[in-house]
């Protein structure tokens, strides 16, 4: 993982997360790289459409920001490679029944490709049956499912992220103290995992530390309440994370009505409010995904099993620790959407 | 002239609203609504014009169908039920709870659904407790079983995912009953959940015309104090049609669980609204005395091909929701409309 | 010279019915003009077209000293000068009665705020000005149907108009509030303006109205001086028949078997140890003035109000009675004398208001057989004469009368062994009145215990083998038919009572 | 003239029968329930027993108050708005365009609020042009408002958050126009945002109990038939009530988005079962007519200090949805209860 070691602190998280999944060739390692160079390294292997086939994707909604970035990915990669690219998804992220009926209709629709960010990991195995059976390639992105029907999955190893997260937490609180985790979703792999990756990180390495039972809210402004409630029932609290844009916006907001400027907020994903809150030092930093690389490769692997190229099992989609250290690094910078 | 015309026929409309059930030329009216919208995509999305795409309206219209349709008895009472989104949720966690493997209690068929049904006659029981007997406003009672229902459901999932891995439950659901078939060289199967809600849509429509329950639903709503007056149980019916509704929420939970075999806890929140909207759609007056089951499942089924159509024109999806609160409200505006001029005349 | 008023060819159809056909009618300045006609005969709705609440059919001509006009809604009417007191209340229950009075009147707000103050003195002003004594602060809901028929009184008087219409106005008044309205009526006539006045009371016709015009199924009949005609002759103009006045019951109680039993009877509010029994086809009336508490009495019997204390036996059974349910198993029905509010399901047919106390005869195991209740309607509605195109008819579309039929058809159907009539005429015309009289004559061979409540002197005597007089929520005394007068009556009614609440100062 | 007891207290007794706004009695009830839960999490929830953590609630309920305030006068009409959640969210992207540094439009501050309050009253004028011109139930023409300004403000946002950075905007809400001062050892800053809650209910208080559009919206909630024909224009007030419903959703809207100083376009879903529960906590009558404001202001304070205790307790949320559930419904409960007995005095 070599773009991920320059980017963080720490070399060991990194290492973790890129060690993890199978290694794959073209991703993993260069997930801070901007996708068109990305895409320009394999691009000779990445035959173009005539214009004519449909890629579609049906992600988990359009509640965050962080969607839009991958579509912009993956619509670039369309143009760049001359296919037509759908993007849809449900209006919230517990939607998973609107969500498979999304799916039915792209299969309906007959696409060339489908690509699937799940909202539940077993949910969807009668359609992605059904999707074979019709010939259509699939590829699974941001979250994995429980089938091995998917050419590949192109995705963030959330759980990784989240430890990398707590580790810097606890770094900047020196170890100790009381911290607290707004979590944007209890039911999702991906919650589950960006909370239980903290938790457990806490548990194992940071003997000192005292995890208050979390918060859950999955907008900016119920994120902001609960914040503010758990640090003011809990003066002593030196630490507090957020795991998706709204809940981290929300906790830097709650810490800053809150009047305690002592406290380390840590976030997860970017957004134009995280980003400024890093830079003026009310948040000390985040963990980023790489969207729009994500939403790129999603549809470069979709066009290689078009055209029935071989894909690694998983494309590691990669994430990096950033703050005001490294935000405006290019490496960095590529991955942050406003 | 015309002016007076205006605030003339509305005191006209006052005094000459439809009987229980409207006329057949509203149902007529909806339908035509349904089939219009239907022409329209067949034209306008590609590969829409499939009969394999109208079937599967027809079931994944099917959960919040049955749902409206218990619905709408609650609210031809004159009630209202925001709870069958979650209270759905919650007994579809119930369901995984009985028939999933172990860890779960991995009960035989049979009874994991009668439990289930339980569980709803439960619930709706507890609504109708409080809106009959404690005298709470349906909308109260039932927003409070929303909330409540939401967390519970979470809690009683531990907010996991349950997987529910019985064959038989699935195949209540997603089997085909009817033998597939061929049509112009493609198969069509039409999934039991179709039929489980036509089915329904009959016992639904005889409920609501030919038994006491419907009747006096609609009674009770058209004049709740004249009805209690005739010497008739209003807490005791309008507890029964609580449960009513709640045994269909019931149903609904099965079918939408049973189609992918798993349960997720936190779905299901803003449901109650396309259902409530569905029966609405299809004539049911919000203010009681009036309902309609043909135009409940019509209803349904015009929300539904809207999202099946919208979809796969590749709308963008914040126009969808744009399209749909226009298309929901010219639904209901046409009957008004066509109300207002059999009146008029 | 012109006349005050003119309507000439004025027509209204309605979806299926012909409500009204070709109607004329005239009105002098400084007169009272009675408008009389059965039940559905038109009269509400001339008075609707008039008002500038219905559209007539075309052709129809409205002039008002001798300018024709064109109504076109009801503020334009009262700016012509024209208002009306409808049959049916049109108040506002969570106002008060100040707040009602001048609901929507110029000049009751500045720029839009209201000074509640300066609103409840000047109703106090009015109220002191007619003669009646309402809390303007009292909120409207509260007040007892007859206070607010005062209240609806009041208003229309007090928009000073040139006509003033006024339908039904006594349906729910005693003979006291009556002669008060009387006194308002007379003081509101001048040489400037007339008075349209709609009753079924024949004895009012006779007593305030100048002329009378007829109409009947819709159509007018003629007009008539009232001094220069017998009221039967008007009768019989809205009928097409004769029928008998001042009379007295036909029929004699069957057994001293009691069947309807009330002991020591009290209520929180209002009602003090009434005792009463009614025998085997003994009809039992029920007299005294408004809010003397003969409905609360009936409401908790039945059960539909709670009582503090008091037994209650039918046929020597003690029966547990505490809401409307148990009084329908014990075997009472309960007719309300606010049939809109009480009594029917307004977007329902003839057949299934009828049929709706009486459901259990009409299903298996839950089942509903439809042709049963069409036909118990059917016959219903033949009996009373209801005027209707079919059962199926909302109720909604009937008038008034007619749908106090149905009521009534919906407690004969239940047949129940004890029959409480609250009002039972209540809106009625005077030929369906006599059916239902001798309906009630009918039953009480059929040795029903029935209970009359009715505000109406000579109502009471003509059905009442007995007569229970109550004022201040006890029964000042029983009177047989025999020894019973309107005179002794009213004496009775006005026990400790040197004022009558209401209607005098 | 003499009178007798019996009349004497007759009078009397009507004239305490509850007016328009109900009792003061009822008003004290919904009081000490709010005093009770206070007082309860004073003892369960660390460090709750702070002025703080008062004016906190104060200020986090601001905006769900101040647009159950408008949706007090659409209830009174017997109307309901479903609309309020996302409106706001449709206003508040429109402050944030309006407002914002360019590509926005970056206009001063007076200008950008007093266009944002058009906005306001431009989706209460079609919310109540749908009821009260085109007899639309206010339940579906609201619901259709609600998708399509969920839609709309996806939209004209195009997804993004859009972040005001005019200092005024912050501290119009944020700001302290009382100075902070010093009590009991810590700072007391009281934000604007409590202020302008405070306000506009004593506005509100003064439009529902001084001025026609009160009366005349309860007037409408009472007896529709029998206001128009008192010569009220029903259409052009129940228009009026639903306009002054919209601006009060925008006046939300400016103080939600103010308070972050960004604005995102996918927030606000399901606010109006808070902002309806508020006003029905506090008394006002699902079915029109009945009314009252402070009782909607301790509604709101209700369900705000009820979240913020229970998440101080660091309850689970799944136990939060059930707890909140069961104490609305008795907040409501007592309400009934007092009523019924009441009635039965
Ligand atoms: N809104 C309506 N729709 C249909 N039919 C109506 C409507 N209003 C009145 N009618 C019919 O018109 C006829 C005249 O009714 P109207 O109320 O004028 O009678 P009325 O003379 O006032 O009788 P009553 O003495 O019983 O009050 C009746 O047959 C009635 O059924
Ligand atoms: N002192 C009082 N306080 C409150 N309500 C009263 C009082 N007196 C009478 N009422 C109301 O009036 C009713 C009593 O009048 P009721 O209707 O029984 O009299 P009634 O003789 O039938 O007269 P009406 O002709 O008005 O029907 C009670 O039901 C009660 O609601
Ligand atoms: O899957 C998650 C995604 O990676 C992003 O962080 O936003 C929330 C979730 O949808
Ligand atoms: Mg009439
Ligand atoms: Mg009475």
């Amino acid at each position: 993982g070599t773009s991920t070691d320059t980017s963080s602190p720490d070399p060991t998280t990194a290492e973790e997360t890129t060690s993890a999944p199978a290694e794959s060739e073209s991703a993993s390692e260069e997930p801070s790289e901007s996708p068109s160079e990305g895409g320009s390294e394999g691009a000779g292997d990445v035959p173009q459409g005539d214009g004519t086939q449909t890629i579609y994707l049906v992600s988990k909604g359009f509640q965050h920001r962080f969607w839009q970035a991958v579509r912009e990915g993956a619509e670039q990669a369309g143009e760049e490679f001359n296919y037509k690219v759908e993007f849809v998804g449900p209006q919230n992220e517990t939607q998973v029944t609107e969500q498979l009926n999304m799916l039915k209709t792209a299969l309906d629709s007959k696409p060339a490709a489908i690509g699937l960010a799940a909202l539940d990991s077993g949910a969807a195995s009668d359609l992605l049956d059904q999707i074979e059976a019709a010939g259509i390639p699939i590829i699974a992105f941001d979250s994995g499912v429980d089938s091995d029907i998917p050419l590949t999955t192109v995705q963030t190893d959330n759980y990784a992220a989240a430890q990398a997260a707590a580790e810097h937490l606890v770094e900047l609180i020196g170890g100790q103290g009381t911290v607290g985790l707004i979590c944007h979703d209890q039911t999702s792999q991906t919650g589950k995992q960006r909370c239980d990756g903290f938790k457990e990180y806490m548990a194992e390495n940071a003997p000192d530390v005292t995890v208050l039972p979390e918060q859950i809210a999955g907008e900016v402004g119920l994120a902001a309440n609960a914040a503010k409630s758990m640090i003011q029932a809990n003066p002593d609290m030196v630490g507090l994370y957020g795991s998706n844009e709204a809940a981290a916006t929300g906790a830097v907001q709650g810490a800053i009505e809150s009047g305690n400027s002592e406290l380390k907020v840590v976030g997860f994903d970017s957004g134009k409010t995280q980003i400024d809150a890093i830079k003026n030092g009310q948040q000390a930093g985040a963990v980023t995904q790489a969207p729009i690389k994500m939403g790129y490769e999603t549809v470069v692997a979709a066009i290689k099993a078009i055209n029935g190229q071989e894909l690694p099992e998983v494309i590691d989609s990669g994430f990096a620790w950033y703050d005001a250290s490294n935000i405006d690094d290019p490496e960095i910078a590529a991955n942050l959407y406003e | 002239m015309s002016t007076t015309e205006e605030t003339k026929t509305e005191v006209e409309h006052e005094a000459k609203k439809e009987g229980r059930s409207g006329s057949s030329f509203q149902q007529l009216l909806v339908l035509l609504a349904l089939v219009a919208i239907y022409v329209f995509f067949m034209f306008a999305a590609p590969n829409f014009a499939q009969l394999g795409i109208a079937i599967d309206i027809l079931s994944q219209s099917a959960y919040i169908g049955v749902m409206a349709l218990g619905t709408t008895f609650i609210i031809a009472t004159g009630g209202i039920d925001l709870s069958s989104g979650t209270g759905m949720s919650l007994m579809a966690v119930a369901a995984g709870i009985f028939l999933a493997a172990p860890p779960y209690w991995n009960l035989p068929l049979g009874a994991g659904l009668l439990l289930v049904l339980l569980v709803g006659a439960l619930i709706g029981a507890i609504n109708g407790a409080n809106v009959a007997i404690l005298g709470l406003p349906p909308f109260i009672a039932t927003l409070a079983m929303m909330m409540a229902a939401r967390g519970l459901a979470l809690v009683i999932s531990q907010t996991q995912t349950i997987s529910i891995a019985n064959p038989g439950y699935k195949n209540l659901v997603q089997g085909n009953l009817i033998p597939r078939f061929e049509l112009g060289g493609s198969t069509i199967a039409i999934p039991n959940s179709v039929l489980i809600f036509i089915l329904l849509a009959i016992v639904a429509a005889f409920l609501l015309n030919k038994t006491l329950l419907g009747r006096y639903a609609l009674a009770i709503g058209s004049n709740e104090e004249a009805t209690r007056l005739s010497g008739v149980n209003v807490r005791f019916w309008k507890m029964m049609v609580y449960i009513v509704g709640g045994l269909f929420v019931a149903i609904g939970a099965i079918l939408y669980s049973g189609r992918f075999g798993f349960v997720q806890p936190s779905e299901g929140v803003g449901f109650e609204l396309n259902v409530i909207a569905a029966a609405v759609i299809g004539g049911t007056s919000l203010s009681g005395g009036r309902a309609n089951i043909t135009g409940t499942v019509i209803g349904a089924l015009i929300m539904q091909t809207l999202t099946k159509g919208l979809q796969m024109m590749g709308l963008r999806q914040e126009w969808q929701l744009v399209v749909t609160g226009v298309v929901v409200l010219i639904a209901v505006l046409i009957d008004i409309q066509r109300q207002r001029r059999a009146n008029a005349a | 010279m012109a006349k005050l008023l003119e309507l000439k060819n004025v027509s209204k159809t309605f979806p299926g019915v012909k409500a009204l056909q070709n109607v004329h009618l005239d009105l002098n300045e400084g007169e009272v003009l009675g408008l009389c006609g059965e039940n559905g005969a038109g009269k509400s709705t001339l008075m609707k077209v008039l008002t500038g609440i219905y559209t007539p059919d075309p052709g129809a001509e409205i002039w008002l000293d001798g300018k024709q006009v064109e109504v076109k809604d009801v503020n334009h009417a009262r700016d012509l000068g024209l208002s009306i007191i409808h049959q049916e209340l049109n108040l506002v229950n969570d106002l008060t009665v100040a707040q009602n009075l001048f609901l929507g009147r110029p000049g009751s707000h500045k720029g839009g705020f209201i000074n509640d103050r300066a609103l409840e003195e000047r109703a106090a002003e009015l109220f002191d000005r007619y003669g009646m004594r309402i809390d303007p602060r009292a909120r409207m809901g509260s007040l007892t149907v007859a206070r607010q028929q005062m209240v609806e009184i009041a208003r229309a008087l007090s928009y000073d108009s040139r006509i003033l219409v006024m339908d039904e106005p006594t349906a729910a008044l005693t003979g006291v509030e009556t002669e008060r309205l009387f006194e308002l009526i007379r003081d509101f006539v001048s040489p400037t303006t007339g008075l349209i006045y709609i009753s079924h009371r024949m004895p009012e016709i006779a007593e305030i109205t100048d002329r009378v015009s007829v109409l009947r199924d819709g159509e007018y009949v003629g007009t008539v001086v009232t001094d220069e005609v017998e009221m039967r002759e008007i009768v019989s103009m809205m009928v097409g028949r004769e029928v008998s006045a001042e009379a007295r019951p036909r029929t004699k109680r069957l057994s001293d078997e009691v069947v309807l039993k009330v002991s020591n009877l009290s209520s929180k509010n209002l009602l003090h140890d009434i005792n009463f029994e009614v025998r085997e086809g003994e009809i039992l009336g029920f007299a005294g003035l408004v809010g003397a508490g003969r409905t609360e009495v009936a409401r908790c019997v039945f059960g539909a109000d709670a009582r503090t204390s008091g037994d209650i036996e039918v046929r020597g059974k003690r029966v547990r009675i505490h809401n409307a349910v148990d009084g329908v198993n014990a075997g009472i029905g309960y007719l309300s004398e606010d049939r809109k509010q009480y009594g029917l399901l307004l977007d329902q047919s003839i057949s299934d208001n009828a049929a709706m106390a009486t459901m259990e005869k009409f299903h298996t195991a839950g089942y509903i057989h439809d042709d049963k209740i069409e036909k118990i309607g059917k016959e219903y509605s033949k009996k009373l004469r209801v005027r209707t195109p079919s059962v199926a008819q909302l109720i909604r579309k009937l008038s008034g009368g007619n749908q106090q039929k149905v009521v009534i058809a919906k407690w004969l159907i239940r047949d129940s062994d004890v029959l409480i009539f609250d009002e039972p005429t209540r809106g009625i015309d005077v030929g369906a009145k006599e059916e239902i009289y001798e309906l009630l004559d009918d039953l009480s061979r059929q040795g029903k215990a029935i209970v009359v409540i009715s505000s109406e002197l000579p109502e009471v005597l003509r059905v009442s083998h007995r007569i229970a007089v109550m004022a201040n929520g006890r029964i000042t005394g029983f009177l047989d038919n025999e020894e019973a007068t309107q005179a002794n009556i009213m004496e009775l009614a006005t026990v400790g009572k040197p004022v009558v609440e209401g209607a005098h100062s």
